[in-house]
């Protein structure tokens, strides 16, 4: 149990907001990015960060490390090479059995010590479930600035971070500075980053770390996992996929078509707001302003209209795929594809596609 | 049983729009609120103190107006509020606002005991940072248990807790000491609404104010913006993506020629989708 | 559990709510004010105008604080057609007084300016709280009320109903008739925020001085009704409301006019490039005194536009809704004061002191007009055409010499209306204003 | 501004873009306005269509007058048109919920 810390007085004057870094900061060197790595899998957000964090360096002239941690120390390592081929030039590895499931302790016990041995100036982390519950308790530690969910990162003549955020629920966006503490902390949104070309072969340096944990002095205790592909929940808000119906639907019957091409994609499914109404879904299934927000890789709305009540909760979509009957539709303004034909014919289409394409031979719906 | 529900008046955000079109920001006559993911941490405090009896004090940090949200706190059931409100925490960035709000829960303690439980939601609506929690739990040693979906046991004669909480890809389930810091996802419960007596005693109720020092908060150096390592430069509106949908051609053309072409351009904006496709489809 | 009991339980957060409740608090008495709003002024809409002198005689110094838009220094009055507007403008620097006499408001934020006042007072205040109906005893004396929560009911001696035009409280415990379309009238209004320069530019302003406009005629495509536009501090209430009546029969939706009415080429210009924030609906009384329904009953009183105080003629409500909130307030402080209980027979000095008032003056004054408004819609199609006519030729130059021109006149309004016609609404018109 | 003002046509602005301005907070699953069962609408409930200020009553395909009483501004206006053929049940919503004006 790391005692509660006692808080450092602050640093640099603060007059003008203006950029003294204090003398024992000054040592502070090189980009680091937090490898998230659960159930033998790296997190895409890594790799995409580590692409961020390629560009970072490069413009400091400093080295870009990695920073992983967990009980296989094989696998630890092929994330390793993994990180190198994504242009890491180093990688700190933690391996220790207690390290197998996450746990805010040991892990922020881990990164601490790691920040403090080894002292990078720019520390990232992907602003996952994981990633967020480890900053805060890390960057409270440290006593040091930590932006979240950054969406535009670049480094300033003075050669610090400015990250740039959405405040206010995403109508506004701020960029904020980490003035005299170091390192500068930041979580990034993933899929915002673009995921960097793999580069085969290319190596970098291994540096195993030691630490010293006791699974006893350890209080919280993970019990049970149940992965989301597994549970009937809607997960709406977390889907890479999902696939909604509108009126254009004409009726509730004609939402298994939704459901058909969402089970294929191995997405989710939900509606807009008028079908809650109507009672053709439960309103958990309900996206929009007043329902969920979602910010799938891929959405696909069919026979929506796309009214602005619609819209705020489906613009942070990647790939927005519209079919409406009515090539004046709103949602045609913002969609990126748009198919001006009957969803209800249409949707079974689609899905025969899918499912050749994927070899999906298990019944849909 | 003595829990702490930390909640904050925020502004409307949700009228805090953005023409997606105009892209003008209309903040005039937008109101202030209890922060939405505050109060499912309220209902969920409430309903641990109705199991198992104690109390529910909610504590606030922000200007004297603020003591309107405790007020609706109170009136939603809580037995008491608190105020935390010094001109000298203006500016407070998430570092500096942990650390007041941490000494104010350290003093509530010492009044009215200390709290198993110290509850915030997951994150404000106006910041979004969701760091103030852990800070909190890092500052007072408390166990952290983030995006809490529901609790699914608690013991306090031997001081543990057992939750689901969201995890990567799927809902962990973990159980810890008391105390706990626990910040609750949206939608795990249903908000109450106060009864008459409830509404009445909110009416009447002390509200108790403190200042910095009442707190107990002396290192006035870790408060406000002098506590604050990161600083706002500058704040501006998102450019809109107004541009319109590029259009698959559909006039007398079968719908299975459609679909193959609406698929070939989804693989083609998404590359990387096909082949996670391909990776989940054998997965079955 | 003991059950709750107050002095007085008023209805409502509006104008006349929060006058009655703040002249309970001030006179000693204890308060219970309910507003089923999240705070107060969420529910409430008006053009709005507020006068001062309703509120002076409540809060003195209610200029150090009140959240005012503009003092109103110029008053339009416009009769329109399609393409034009005539009628009068009334702009005097003696309205840049100490005390201005009428200002421009923003309703949901001077409600809660003026409850935080009643609350300073003493009064309590629940909000998002709906009162359902009226608890009576035996003997049908109403004895407090229900609400839309549980743990209720709560009790006072009297129940004081300032609950709007709706009225659903009195209505649903069977003291009063549900609105009629024809004595009710619904108008809608947008808020349009511009930078407070070009407000001022456009109007001819400086610092905080305002103008309203008060405009009828063909806007409202031949039904009973007026439009108006208000400047704010930064921004314009735009709004037009018609008979009830008249809007079912007519078929025409009340935003298409509004559109309409915005795209009047002397509208337009005043508006263009705003930004609206808020499109708002709300009902106005204006079947004037005949309309009115009972105010006085055993434990209870009505105030405000519950009670039908509206004098549409002149545009007023807010005042009648405090000045019958203070009043009312004041007669429950007298009984109070001389321990006598809050019977019919007692109360009734309410409806007294309100007929000695402006209150009820006015509104008999004014009780013929709204039927002669409703059986004369020349009013408002023909004559507005007829005046832009005469306007039309009268100041159009083109060589026609004068005494042609007085004659062509004279025949169009013979040919339209004809002399008999037009004395007879004269006299009509003069018999109702007496 | 000097086109003619056309009569009656199209509003320049749909009612869910007017709507959207508002502050509304859903009572979800308590709508607060009902339409009585009926198989042929009355005169009084089809004009609602075209009065309501919101835009809230609309005629379903199989010809029946339905509400969805998001966005309702409480007016009162259906209540009082209905009143004689009692075709709707018309209350409050809630304490704290349905319209918030801002300026009001």
């Amino acid at each position: 149990m790391t005692t509660p810390p006692k808080p450092a007085p602050a640093a640099g004057s603060r007059a003008g907001m203006k950029k003294e870094l204090p003398e024992r900061f000054k040592s502070y060197q090189h980009v680091w990015v937090f490898i998230e790595y659960e159930h033998g899998e790296i997190n895409p957000v890594s790799l995409e960060l580590l692409g961020e964090g390629r560009k970072l360096a490069d413009k400091l002239g400093v080295e870009l490390a990695g920073a992983v941690a967990g009980a296989n120390r094989e696998g630890l390592h092929a994330v390793a090479v993994e990180a190198f081929e994504h242009g890491a030039d180093l990688v700190y590895v933690v391996a220790d059995p207690i390290l197998e499931h996450y746990r805010n302790e040991p892990f922020s016990q881990v990164l601490t010590e790691l920040v403090n041995t080894y002292k990078p100036e720019v520390l990232l982390l992907g602003a996952t479930v994981l990633g967020r519950d480890l900053a805060g308790s890390v960057a409270t530690t440290l006593l040091t600035g930590l932006t979240a969910d950054c969406t535009e990162l670049e480094i300033d003549d003075d050669r610090c971070l400015a990250a740039t955020r959405p405040t206010f629920g995403g109508s506004l966006l701020c960029t904020i500075f980490t003035l005299n503490t170091r390192p500068q902390m930041a979580t990034i949104r993933p899929r915002v980053m673009a995921l960097p070309p793999r580069q085969p072969g290319r190596t970098g340096r291994i540096i195993e770390h030691k630490v010293s944990l006791r699974e006893d002095d350890i209080v919280t205790k993970v019990l049970r996992f149940v992965a989301d592909r597994d549970s009937s929940k809607a997960q709406l808000a977390y889907a890479d996929i999902v696939v909604a119906g509108g009126l254009g639907l004409r009726s509730p019957e004609n939402l298994q078509h939704v459901r058909a091409l969402a089970t294929v994609l191995g997405g989710d499914w939900g509606g807009s707001r008028p079908l809650v109404q109507k009672g053709w879904m439960p309103a958990d299934r309900q996206i929009g302003q007043t329902g969920k927000t979602i910010r799938p890789k891929l959405y696909i709305a069919a026979g929506i209209s796309g009214a602005i009540q619609h819209r705020v909760g489906v613009e942070g979509a990647d790939l927005i795929v519209a079919i409406n009957t009515d090539p004046r539709a709103p949602i045609f303004d913002f969609a990126h594809l748009g198919i001006v034909a009957d969803a209800v014919e249409l949707l079974p289409a689609l899905t025969d596609a899918f499912r050749k394409r994927l070899s999906v031979n298990r019944l849909a719906g | 049983m003595h829990i702490v529900v930390c909640i904050k008046q925020v502004p409307d955000s949700a009228q805090i729009r953005v023409h997606p079109v105009t892209n003008t920001i209309m903040r005039q006559g937008v109101p202030t609120i209890i922060n939405p993911y505050d109060l499912f941490a309220l209902e969920e405090a409430l309903r641990l103190r109705d199991k198992v009896g104690g109390e529910v004090t909610v504590l606030t940090m922000g200007p004297p107006m603020a003591e309107d949200a405790l007020r609706k706190a109170l009136g939603i059931g809580a037995n008491r509020g608190v105020l935390l409100t010094d001109r000298f925490f203006a500016g407070s960035d998430t570092l500096a606002t942990s650390f007041a709000l941490a000494q104010a829960v350290r003093k509530i303690g010492e009044t009215w005991g200390a709290p198993e439980i110290v509850f915030t939601g997951k994150q404000t609506i106006d910041g979004d940072t969701a760091q103030v929690g852990p800070g909190i739990a890092r500052r007072l040693g408390l166990n952290q248990l983030t995006y809490v979906a529901a609790i699914n046991g608690l013991d306090l004669e031997a001081g543990t807790i057992a939750v689901a909480r969201r995890a990567e890809g799927g809902v962990q389930e973990l159980s810890t000491k008391l105390p706990a810091l626990i910040t609750m996802l949206e939608g795990t419960n249903e908000i109450r609404r106060g009864t008459v007596p409830d509404v009445l005693r909110a009416a009447r109720a002390e509200i108790v104010v403190w200042n910095a020092a009442a707190a107990g908060i002396t290192e006035m150096t870790l408060c406000g913006l002098r506590g604050s390592p990161t600083v706002v430069k500058r704040v501006f509106a998102p450019t809109p993506r107004a541009t319109k949908a590029e259009q698959v051609e559909v006039k007398d053309r079968p719908f299975e020629t459609i679909a193959d072409d609406v698929m070939e351009r989804i693989f083609a904006a998404q590359p990387a989708l096909e082949a996670e496709l391909l990776r989940t489809a054998a997965g079955y | 559990m003991p059950q709750e009991r107050f002095d007085a339980i008023v209805v409502g957060a509006g104008p006349a709510g929060n006058a009655t409740a703040y002249t309970l608090a001030k006179g000693g008495l204890n308060v219970l004010q309910i507003e089923r709003g999240e705070y107060p002024g969420a529910k409430n809409v008006q053009g709005a105008i507020l006068y001062a002198d309703a509120l002076e005689k409540l809060i003195p110094d209610f200029r150090d604080d009140a959240p005012l838009e503009r003092h109103v220094i110029e008053q339009r009055i416009w009769m329109m057609d399609d393409t034009s507007h005539t009628g009068m403008s009334y702009r005097s620097d003696d309205f840049n007084e100490e005390r201005p006499n009428r200002y421009t408001i923003l309703r949901s934020q001077f409600d809660r300016w003026f409850s935080s006042k009643v609350r300073e007072a003493g009064a309590t205040l629940l909000c998002e709280t709906t009162v359902t109906e009226l608890l009576k005893d035996g003997k049908g004396r109403v004895i407090g009320v229900l609400t839309d929560r549980h743990g209720g009911p709560i009790l006072a001696d009297v129940v004081v109903m300032a609950e709007g035009v709706n009225g659903l409280v009195g209505q649903r415990s069977g003291l009063r008739e549900e609105l009629k379309p024809k004595t009710v009238a619904l108008a809608v209004k947008e808020t349009h925020f511009l930078p407070q320069e070009v407000v001022e530019n456009r109007f001819n302003l400086t610092g905080d001085a305002g103008v309203v406009i008060e405009a009828m005629g063909t806007i409202t495509q031949g039904m009973t009704g007026t439009g108006f536009l208000y400047t704010n501090r930064e921004s314009v209430s735009v709004g037009i409301g018609c008979i009830v009546g008249d809007f079912a029969a007519s078929g025409v939706t009340p935003y298409s006019l509004l559109d309409r009415f915005k795209r009047h080429p002397s509208i337009a210009p005043l508006i263009a490039g705003s930004e609206v924030k808020e499109y708002a609906a709300h009902l106005i009384p204006e079947g004037g005194y005949n309309a009115m329904p009972e105010i006085v009953g055993e434990g209870w009183v009505v105030a405000g536009d519950a009670a039908h105080l509206v004098n549409a003629v002149h545009r007023e409500g807010s005042n009648l809704a405090m000045t019958s909130g203070r009043i009312a307030g004041e007669t429950i402080v007298w009984l109070k004061r001389r321990r006598e209980p809050c019977t019919a027979k007692n109360l009734a000095e309410y409806r007294r002191r309100l007929e000695d008032s402006f209150v009820l003056k006015d509104m008999k004054k004014y009780r013929k007009i709204p039927a002669m408004l409703h059986s004369n819609p020349r009013i408002f199609g023909l004559y507005p055409r007829l005046l832009n006519a005469v306007a039309q030729t009268f100041f159009r130059v083109d060589g026609q010499d004068k005494r042609t021109k007085e004659a062509q006149i004279i025949r169009t309004v013979r040919s339209q209306r004809g002399i008999g016609g037009l004395i007879g609404d004269a006299v009509k018109l003069a018999r109702a204003w007496r | 501004m000097t086109t003619k003002t056309p009569n009656g046509t199209e509003p320049a602005q749909k009612i869910e873009e007017k709507l959207y301005q508002n502050r509304y907070l859903v009572d979800s699953g308590r709508p607060h306005v009902k339409v009585k069962d009926h198989t042929e609408p009355t005169a009084e409930l089809k004009m609602l269509v075209n009065v309501c200020p919101a835009g809230c009553y609309s005629i379903s395909e199989q010809g029946k007058v339905e509400v969805v009483p998001d966005g309702c501004m409480e007016c009162g206006t259906c209540r009082i048109i209905t009143a004689e053929s009692g075709d709707i049940e018309w209350n409050y919503p809630r304490g704290g919920y349905g319209v918030s004006f801002k300026f009001g």
